[in-house]
């Protein structure tokens, strides 16, 4: 028998509150959706035992600017939210881009639009995270389709807004955040877990919040510390007062994307299974990954030359990866449960994109290793 | 598809803590007998009132696909769970059923076990309360999913010292009533 | 009139959920759940209709009615 | 009040999708009945009544009843509503709301409808807690209570809805409880006769969460609380318990412009093209 | 001297609001935002003149439902906002989308993200349009270059909007706003002007306000009018109540997609310009496309074959056309004000996507012919 | 009120960024001068105030000051002000909004945060316009206002910002105007010191928009109309004009329990294990 | 890069009305005399008080890009516009300042006219109100750029009748300015 | 004190921007703008100071601040 001091069997919302608490969080904001609501349950009561702050907005948009007025002082922050909630909160996302500020946004899925099949399972949110906000931005999201994952990655979500100042998204979806199974808690130092870097210029010495070194981070001073600076979702300057010289303008607006374009490797996280021989290459995420996964144990059992790539990082999306791993496939069947959202970054991706094709439900229900098979006999041109 | 997995519905209406049960069987599995399982439910506008439904998988294997198409056990404590799960129960599989709530149908092709899991509870205890666990021992009076203290233990971290006792001997009940007829 | 045969209570068995409140509050202990858990005028002769009416008023699920049979309409 | 017709619930909702969905013993369905009684006596024609919702329990109203209905998204009803009202100010708005829908996301809108003295009646459906999505604490649940977002007691203050009401300019503002069905009717038949924005608070329990949670016991149990906990305005009780709640009509004010009125009196004037 | 009665000289944003006129309008909700505010300015002197309806809302979200309660009771709606507002609006936007609303949102675009640029031009939230609500859905996006085309693309989005029963999004930008120009307002009858369809079924027999006709239509009936029906954000069934059935679900939301991208060519406007023979080919649109069409008209001159193919619809986007109008071409060059949003679109529409270039500029600054200018000959290989 | 250090603006400001961008004689940056007297006299530490604000004219005032600043988006500064406050009570909130900032897309987050009674500072500076939009009428405007989305006046009422602050729980709650600069100050300070929820209503002069729409005169002619049209509280005055503006502290409850004070205490509980 | 565009750059202060001055033009030339021209301004948080520009583009054919880069007309009635703006002009160009606010500091390669246009408007008229108009005057005084009547057509459309009279005599008194240097 | 000479006014004609507030204001008729529009103290010797202080107050721009010449300061 194991030791099971560290094992948990929980839903997955909860799996990423166990995360959030590893990689250090102390300050959440947050408004009831289903089906994040567990996230905000949980650190309601986990929160205040170690000192952090839980606080229930007014709404959705109220609790970004919450989490974002929390980290300007210092604390690790996160949110959580659902379809409609996180169409509310993309102004306040938006201003958590321009004014750099570190911070985590969990979307867990629902069938939308609208209001939509709140209940249900989807990942129809991939392009809104991406291009929910006004204005040219770069986003980071990340995704997860097992606990022990939803764990990791929230722990990565919260190293990657500390690391680049940035917000992060982590979009699950419905069925990994309900469904419940075993999470092994990593011990402390088994994973990485990254503060901001802060100012080591001394006090009475000139700070400049706003101007990035020559790796593109930019050290923090926390609000009540001894520099005063200026804090704006203008366009601005080195102290950060608004400015919209062009110059200045177009040098910021390159600097919010290349910080998260050119590290586009530091933040690619991604799985390959039965990849190396594979003709068929299945690309999934989240909880349809693991039909995808399971489709593919089972027909490498009977000999078939089929693999899957698992992204995790899904924004700034993986081309490179993606390519390289497509190269030699027969066939690339995306397995999604919305229109086709990651299918088309896949296709722009590949040498081949006429080699691509989508396996899909959007219908609420979680898709099937069968749904898979059925799209695989179709492509094989074997019929249903 | 494979046949190491078990594959559990677990149904009936609201107050009966169906889902509760699945979760407790389930976590027994995984904490304490080294397994793989999952626990999963249907939430909905309606799912207040009408049939509850949670499906719970055990295997050695990991487990990926986390539903329940086909069980191999159904368990229904109502007529309505029965009616609307009964259907997709593979054949051969097993259908525990609560003989003061359901009244069999039609015979499907599977092993129907009636019991009268809430009459016993309420005469040997006299609270509803632990009708969903002398339901698991029944369960596992039957099938021997997991060991009886994995039970015990999951439920010595999860309740109440003062109603440890009457769940211990729900469970008992439970076991009895499934062993008879194992 | 609100005494004995003249009042009938309409229920929609489908509709009501049992929550007892129409038997909680009924003046003239009326209204009980049966067996299912729906609620029976077990005692209609008891019923004083339209001076109460409070089943009707209070249930939730617009599950019980009370129609006085008015016998002398046509006089 | 008599009417012509005797009243039958079924003449005024969509028998199609009943029983609802609402939990046993939860209030949202006496305030339904309420208010079509209240409909009824009135004899108002259903195709002259707009019920716009939010999301929540309580905005699940709209779908049941026979009138035209509109269940739109969290909070903002209001503004559907007000929409609806000045494009077509023949129509009798109503707008029933839960207090998280109402206050807590809505709270703006809440009392922006109230300051332009829109011809709309708003109902706040008061369970004191998000029964929807399963028992978080809302602006109205008030201190000490426990809820899944307060395991360890809520430490937010309530909203006072009349006060609040009041103050951002609401004509019409009662508060009742679904204990007083008759007393909820008749204040809801006030509200939508009035002319101007009119709240209507209704006390509801939802014995699932929060009665659940704070050990306020079952559906009946709860409404026996609201016999207890209030009294009509002014009662004499209060001296010895001023934290007993007041119900009865608080402002009923005649005499302030209404809003579509108001802008009629605007197309007037562009109309003989002064600016 | 030309008859002076129908010729003004006004804003882009004026021209906007005689389009909406002639198209109908007579409800208007919006708050004030730079640079779309003359939108609302001028309607709230004209629409009482003729008996319409403005109303200043609190909020952007207010006012985005407002015109949809409005649009329900039969009344052509519309609101205008920019960027920040935008993003507010995407909730009750999803709504119109899932309710199918007809209605109108006006974004003059602004410098993004965030609070951004705000009295700079940009075209920044051209992906937004598409994909700022969360879940799968379809969209409507027109834009112009000039104030006659912001006049007509303002009558059509009324009408497409009526027709689909649709949102449909004007994304315009700050120059075509601000700038004063000509502008000829057409005669009654010398543009189209379509109302929505209403039905025909007879007070008492079943209407079923959700259930597309075969040429996928919906005919309505006015909230006030005999037929008594729900309207819901869920997904609903022909009655418009709530229902989450797997079919009912998926058929919902591929009538939502389809009714749009089937009908794509009779949503579908552009116009070219010089692309008979052209070698390279300048796709754009909006304010950048007269820069675009100002470099080409000069090149032209002096013996280039050059051309201009301008988009007035954005989304759906015109894939067949595009790859059409580039069969030829040596090289394509999209001028956008972006970081190339558009000019994505176009390298997975065209068959060689190694020849699709950008000319961009996001300073806030208008792009200049001579920018154009210098991209092309860096293209030719001529350096600056 | 006398302190050691002599006041010298400069001393509070961002020299960098003057002059500042507001309007000649726009009312604000006596809001401004007032506010930075206040922190003078309070002889409070720089490095422990962080002022948050919105958008508008009046939201530019973060930029000027020499304290921590964050200048976040329209309506919402209160809410990040209140993220802000709960992660490090330590610190002093002082969140300076214009009219339509705090009370029209912002009103929700104002009645939130009155209600939670959590120790903030708001800075209502009331120009009753939308400047920085260019003159388009507030939730504050009032009736019979000409603004450029109401050239044929305003319908919409406007309102108490006192009222509705009261309503909603704020525990300190006063009115003053620019033309009271001193006054204006003294209320400040107070408002800076108290413990929970505080409101300060400034009336702050638009020439550009509001005066010169409204025909109300230059910057110095609107000052005197703050003169003439307001009293002190309870003036007699108000018999015979009581459509004059109250000035003064309406109220300043020191009892009510203080939001990041009573999270406080559910650390200590949940530090304990009690759920 | 096109000659027939007639590329002008008024500039100012705030209260001067040179934008209002730049609409009329533009506005004439659209309306009365069927050309085509486009007006644009800056905009911007410190527009209220530093230097305001407008930008009017007049020519026969189509006008496109809309923006003006090198103007060959610059109107300057600030000191501050002049020395922000005067750098821009085409050489050969025409930069017509009121003499009162606007120093010369270096001589560009530019006509240069300083007039006393606002001391004439106030010695004639008293109202400061009617400098921008005597300065659109002053200008078709010097470029005939379009017709007198064509901005009075202009001005009856959106000016009060009362102060038509003092409108005609500013640009009158512009034009004879304009004239005397032309 | 706050009379004649023992008064000082600190103005910062960059920051001035001649609304007129101090100068309508004035009790006293001390400051007026210059032909630039910019303030200036053109009757110093009048102003109270310290007693009144409205122009620094009251000033929108904080072009304007009141020292007193603290002559008898080191007595
Ligand atoms: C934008 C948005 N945020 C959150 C939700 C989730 N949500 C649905 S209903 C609800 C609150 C329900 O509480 P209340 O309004 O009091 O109604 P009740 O269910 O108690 O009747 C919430 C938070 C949502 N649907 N949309
Ligand atoms: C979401 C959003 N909506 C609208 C705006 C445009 N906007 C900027 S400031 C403002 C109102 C300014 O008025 P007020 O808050 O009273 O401040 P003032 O300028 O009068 O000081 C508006 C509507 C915006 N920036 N963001
Ligand atoms: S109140 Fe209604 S639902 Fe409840 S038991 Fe009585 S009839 Fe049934
Ligand atoms: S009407 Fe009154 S007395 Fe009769 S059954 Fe109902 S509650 Fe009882
Ligand atoms: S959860 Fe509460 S509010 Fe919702 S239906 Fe059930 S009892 Fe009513
Ligand atoms: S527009 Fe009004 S509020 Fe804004 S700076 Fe000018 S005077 Fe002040
Ligand atoms: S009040 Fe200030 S800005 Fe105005 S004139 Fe006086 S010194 Fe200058
Ligand atoms: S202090 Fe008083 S008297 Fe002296 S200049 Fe200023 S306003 Fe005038
Ligand atoms: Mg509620
Ligand atoms: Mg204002």
């Amino acid at each position: 028998m194991t030791n099971t001091s560290n094992i948990r069997f929980i839903q997955g919302n909860e799996a990423c509150v166990e995360g959030a608490l590893y990689a250090g969080i102390n300050f959440f904001a947050g408004y009831p959706i289903t089906p994040s609501t567990e996230i905000a349950e949980h650190l309601a009561q986990r929160l205040p035992a170690i000192g952090g702050k839980f606080i229930q907005m007014e709404d959705e948009i109220a609790s970004m600017a919450a989490i974002i007025g929390a980290s300007l002082t210092g604390s690790k922050v996160m949110t959580a939210t659902s379809g409609p909630g996180f169409s509310l909160k993309q102004e306040a996302l938006g201003y958590a881009c321009m004014a750099e500020i570190p911070c985590v946004i969990a979307n867990v899925q629902r069938g939308g639009p609208s209001t939509g099949n709140p209940t249900h399972v989807s990942q129809g949110d991939v392009n809104q995270a991406r291009w929910g906000t006004h204005g040219d931005h770069s986003i980071v999201a990340l995704t997860a389709s097992n606990h022990q994952d939803v764990f990791k990655m929230t722990v990565e979500a919260f190293n990657i807004a500390e690391t680049y100042r940035t917000p992060v998204v982590l979009l699950f979806d419905e069925v990994i955040g309900h469904m419940r199974e075993k999470l092994e808690i990593p011990e402390r130092g088994e994973l990485p877990v990254v503060d901001r870097l802060r100012t080591s210029v001394p006090k009475g010495v000139d700070y400049h919040p706003y101007l990035p070194r020559e790796d593109g981070r930019l050290p923090m001073s926390d609000f009540g510390a001894e520099h005063r600076y200026n804090v704006t979702g203008l366009f601005h300057d080195m102290w950060g007062f608004p400015n919209n010289d062009p110059q200045v303008v177009s040098d910021l607006l390159r600097h919010l994307v290349d910080k998260i374009e050119n590290n586009w490797e530091n933040i690619c996280f991604y799985k390959e299974h039965w990849l190396d021989d594979a003709d068929y290459v299945l690309i999934s995420y989240g909880s349809s990954a693991r039909s995808a996964k399971h489709i593919a144990r089972n027909r490498r059992k009977r000999g078939m030359k089929i693999g899957v790539l698992e992204l995790q990082t899904i924004w700034p999306f993986p081309t490179e990866i993606v390519r390289e791993k497509c190269a030699n496939a027969k066939a690339v069947m995306v397995v999604e449960m919305n229109m086709g959202q990651v299918v088309t970054q896949v296709k722009s991706a590949v040498d081949h994109p006429e080699k691509v094709f989508l396996a899909n439900r959007i219908d609420g229900q979680l898709i099937s290793p069968t749904d898979i098979k059925t799209t695989l006999r179709m492509i094989q041109g074997k019929g249903v | 598809m494979e046949t190491e997995r078990i594959r559990l519905v677990f149904s009936g209406s609201g107050g009966q803590g169906v889902i509760t049960a699945a979760i407790i069987l389930a976590k027994a599995a995984v904490i304490f007998e080294g397994k793989n399982a999952t626990q999963s439910q249907s939430y909905g506008a309606a799912a207040r009132g009408g049939a509850t439904r949670s499906d719970v998988l055990i295997s050695e294997q990991d487990i990926l696909f986390p539903k329940v198409i086909q069980p191999n056990i159904l368990i229904s404590l109502t007529q309505e769970s029965y009616n609307k799960f009964a259907p997709i129960l593979r054949p051969g599989g097993l259908l525990l059923m609560d003989n003061r709530y359901v009244t069999m149908e039609k015979k499907v092709a599977a092993n129907h076990v009636a019991l009268p899991m809430f009459d016993t509870v309420m005469k040997e205890i006299g609270k509803p309360i632990v009708f969903n666990i002398c339901m698991l021992g029944t369960l596992i009076g039957l099938t021997e999913l997991v060991k009886p203290e994995s039970i015990l233990k999951v439920l010595e971290t999860t309740i109440p010292r003062d109603f440890m006792d009457m769940n211990k001997k729900a469970l008992e009940l439970g076991m009895e009533l499934g062993a008879s007829e194992a | 009139m609100g005494k004995g045969k003249s009042v009938t209570h309409v229920i929609d068995k489908e509709w009501c959920k049992g929550c007892g409140i129409c038997v909680h509050f009924c003046p003239k202990k009326v209204l009980e759940l049966d067996r299912r858990g729906k609620v029976e005028a077990v005692r209609p002769e008891d019923c004083i209709g339209e001076k109460c009416m409070l089943c009707e008023l209070r249930c939730p699920d617009l599950a019980i009615q009370i129609k006085e049979n008015q016998e002398g309409e046509n006089d | 009040m008599s009417t012509n017709k005797e009243f039958d619930f079924k003449n005024y909702v969509r028998g199609r999708y009943f029983p609802h969905i609402w939990c046993p013993g939860c209030g949202h369905g006496i305030v339904l009945g309420a208010l079509l009684r209240a409909v009824h006596e009135l004899e108002l024609d259903k195709n002259n009544i707009v019920m716009t919702s939010g999301i929540g329990c309580s905005s699940r109203i709209s779908g049941y009843v026979d009138f035209h209905s509109l269940h739109t998204i969290h909070g903002r009803a209001l503004a559907f509503a007000t929409g609806v009202k000045l494009s077509r100010p023949n129509l009798k708005a109503i707008v029933p709301m839960g207090d998280g829908d109402a206050l807590a996301i809505g709270g703006n809108h809440f009392i922006h409808a109230a300051r332009r003295n829109i011809d709309i009646t708003a109902i706040v459906m008061n369970n004191r807690i998000y029964g929807m999505t399963g028992g978080q604490f809302s602006p109205l649940s008030g201190t000490g209570k426990k809820a899944t977002t307060a395991p360890y007691t809520t430490i937010d203050n309530n909203f006072d809805v009349v006060e609040l009401a009041k103050a951002a300019g609401a004509s019409f503002v009662a508060r009742s409880t679904v204990f007083h069905a008759s007393e909820s009717k008749e204040y809801l038949k006030k509200a939508i006769m009035h002319k101007g924005f009119s709240v209507v608070e209704i006390l509801s329990q939802c014995p699932t969460y929060y009665g659940r949670k704070n050990k306020e016991g079952d559906a009946a149990t709860m409404m026996e609380g609201y016999r207890k906990n209030t009294v009509k305005i002014g009662s004499k009780k209060l001296d010895t318990n001023p934290d007993l709640i007041q119900r009865g009509i608080f402002v009923e004010d005649t005499d302030r412009p209404e809003y579509c009125e108001a802008y009629d009196e605007i197309i007037e004037t562009a109309m003989k093209g002064k600016a």
